[in-house]
């Protein structure tokens, strides 16, 4: 289903964008987080619709506007240039949260700082003295939608543990996360903790063990 | 491709159970999904509670559905009308149980349920009766009364036209409760005027955004209850 | 400023909705009740212009329609057909209640079935076994709208009393009068108690003061 | 004959006093009343506590306030951006005080301060350092903290068409912020693209009705603040 290249070890970006969307299903509402996430619209799967909503105010954003065509008027939560398809509606910030809290969100994918074996989700601060707070909306994303999927490199620049058993920065919500997509494999949050559902080509679970800082459980024989 | 268009009325309600807790749009009969509610009727679904804010005009609609004797509770601010006499007997001969909440209350609960607000407090019948047995708390000098959002199984709406998607408008005072109500049911169920092609509605004028909506019937003809209440027209 | 007829003795329905007009300040946003207070509209002084809330959702609102021209989707809060003038606007019942329980609205005019001293009212339920409550935004336009006027008969149509020490009926809001404008005078609820401001035409204060169940300060002298 | 239309941006502005608290209206640029902001500058008002989600671009706009030193607090949920400077090193200077707000919670806070509800409880923060210090209150089995509504002295507010009433539209994502702002302060402050007959606006169609709105001025040619960051303009 992934195109593959001979030799390839693990997932690009788009790859691990690419498996997310595989992953939501057809006629979902969809919030797309700041940096990866946001490719997950370039790789709906054939034959799925997804609707995305922007908590800037937009339900039924499309693509980027072709060079010439941006309207400063009409963004995304990263204040990027959008578009709008036909059946899209533009809506208040107490609106666009109401979507969001209320639960009428099928699938959030964001990006993440750590990830906890619960499922907690740091990422909006290191926490670290001088660092300016800056949350948006992602508390109330992680409040309010039904699934949240992650999408991040597996481990920091530096190669620190984004897979934890506790979050040492501040969190943004408690037991929230559902599925992990790394450039390694795809993680679930069970009850027992982390579980690797899939591998990236050419990675081996112990691999994935040495990169991440929390019990892994196998792959589940099915 | 998404498409909540639904082809008949007995389709797009049959799935209501009994115990069901449905919201019902309108205010009296402007925005009132008349067609939806004799379809409920139609169904059969018994012990519902209904949240309206009203009871319902002569036999027909709410008030026919009231007495088909398949409601147990009314959730209302004002269950009296000139032309209300179905809900005024069972009532008084205790066979619908009644929770009286004053309209910007009713307005706010249901908004509040829609948007993940399980609490909140209102000024809104501090020192009455309506207040009693209720958390009250001082802020800023002044008492407010603890109110909790209110969410519903089902939700019957009314619009004036919506696309395939559930992007809805609606007519003059005939939107109402509808559009708060699409918010706080977990099925919400629109029947439209017209239906319109996708792109039809200018995305700027959109009342309820098609995240809140699962399925539309069209019923291009609705009929007015007030007319059928002065022809003397009972339903079913 | 009120037309006077030789001999008339108190202020018909009409003439206390005319005199309430008089006191709401031009430019205001007002509510008017069901029944007399409805009749306020019909008597804006000239100069001024007042946009008439109705809770059921519409700001803005005009007169009833010519016969024939009802629209059962443009109602008012007492579900009577009206029309919207230009500069009007619909909104849903929240956003209509944002305004009235948010301090928007300048003036509520409504009627009572009994008034405190202190400016409690009552004009909801009478309490008795077996009556139906049916509060509608009464409760609502009290507890958020800064001026209540209240336009009533002096007395019931027995000859009880409806200006009280204490409303012996279920409150729908404390302290909240303003403003009475009775058929026999204009009584000002103030921290001292109900002070007459105007007495009708062939009216003497002691007539007022007999028919009412609290103490009454006479008009002051200015 | 009620008329909110004012001449100038300085007398639209003009009373807002030191000490103010203004909500500003705006998604970064998207939205944002440059001109009004430009005009409170000009104007001098100090020691303002501001509202807005985030904290400006480059040296204009609401960035340009800040740079002026006349804002003592910053309430908003993302101070961060890719073109601000300015506030990130007056806030590690110790020169301003800032409230971070989730942007969920600023937005429901702003409305419940406009619609008169005082507090409220959501789920958002729960189990962060956000909500250190605040209520937590379990309903039905799930924990919600206690939120304040906010008001404002003054709101100052972008908008795409309006009449003399003070009616409002928006353009596209632009809308955000400014329509819940303008309930939740005590003078609402418009500046308005396009100025329109009374009864050019559908009823419909009108995103804030007059009521909310005290004054408006026309701009008809409002800047765009990428353009002038892109050109390196500091205000004044």
């Amino acid at each position: 289903m992934l195109p593959m290249t001979g030799g390839m070890k693990g997932w690009t970006r788009e790859q691990m964008a690419m498996r997310a969307a595989m992953d939501i299903p057809d006629g979902s509402y969809v919030n797309l987080g700041i940096g990866i996430p946001e490719l997950v619209a370039k790789f709906v799967p054939e034959g799925r619709e997804f609707i995305y909503h922007t908590e800037n105010g937009l339900l039924g954003m499309g693509p980027e506007p072709a060079p010439g065509a941006e309207d400063s008027e009409l963004i995304n939560a990263g204040k990027k240039a959008v578009t709008a398809l036909p059946g899209a509606s533009f809506f208040h910030h107490c609106d666009s949260f109401t979507m969001i809290r209320g639960g009428h969100i099928d699938v959030c994918v964001l990006g993440a700082m750590q990830i906890s074996q619960y499922g907690d989700l740091a990422n909006w601060s290191t926490g670290a003295k001088g660092a300016i707070p800056a949350v948006g909306g992602a508390m109330d994303l992680v409040a309010g939608v039904k699934t949240i999927f992650v999408i991040s490199q597996h481990t920091t620049k530096n190669g620190a543990a984004k897979l934890v058993e506790k979050c040492s920065y501040p969190l943004t919500g408690k037991q929230v996360v559902t599925r992990i997509f790394t450039n390694l494999a795809i993680i679930d949050v069970t009850p027992e903790g982390f579980r690797v559902r899939e591998l990236a080509p050419g990675i081996g679970f112990e691999e994935v063990c040495a990169k991440t800082d929390a019990p892994l459980l196998p792959l589940e024989e099915t | 491709m998404i498409n909540k268009l639904i082809s008949s009325i007995a389709s797009a309600v049959k799935d209501i159970p009994d115990g069901a807790t449905v919201m019902i749009g309108g205010f009296g009969e402007a925005g009132s999904p008349t067609a939806l509610i004799h379809g409920l009727i139609d169904q059969g679904a018994k012990e519902l509670t209904v949240i309206n804010n009203n009871t319902g005009n002569g036999e027909v609609g709410l008030a026919a559905l009231i007495a088909s004797g398949r409601v147990k509770k009314m959730i209302c601010s004002y269950p009296r009308s000139s032309h209300s006499k179905v809900f005024p007997e069972l009532y008084r001969a205790g066979k619908i149980m009644l929770e009286i909440v004053p309209q910007g209350t009713l307005a706010e609960r249901i908004r509040a349920g829609g948007a993940g607000i399980p609490a909140f407090y209102t000024a809104t019948t501090v020192n009455t009766p309506l207040a009693e047995g209720k958390e009250i708390r001082r802020i800023e000098g002044r008492d407010y009364v603890l109110e909790y959002g209110l969410k519903a199984d089902y939700a019957l709406i009314k619009c004036e036209r919506a696309d395939r998607l559930g992007n809805l408008t609606y007519n003059k005072t005939a939107r109402n409760f509808n559009p708060i109500m699409c918010t706080a049911a977990n099925i919400t169920i629109v029947q439209a005027r017209k239906i319109v092609d996708v792109g039809g509605l200018d995305p700027e004028n959109v009342i309820t955004p098609n995240i809140f909506v699962d399925r539309v019937v069209e019923v291009a003809n609705p009929v007015i209850e007030s007319d059928l209440v002065a022809e003397g027209i009972c339903y079913p």
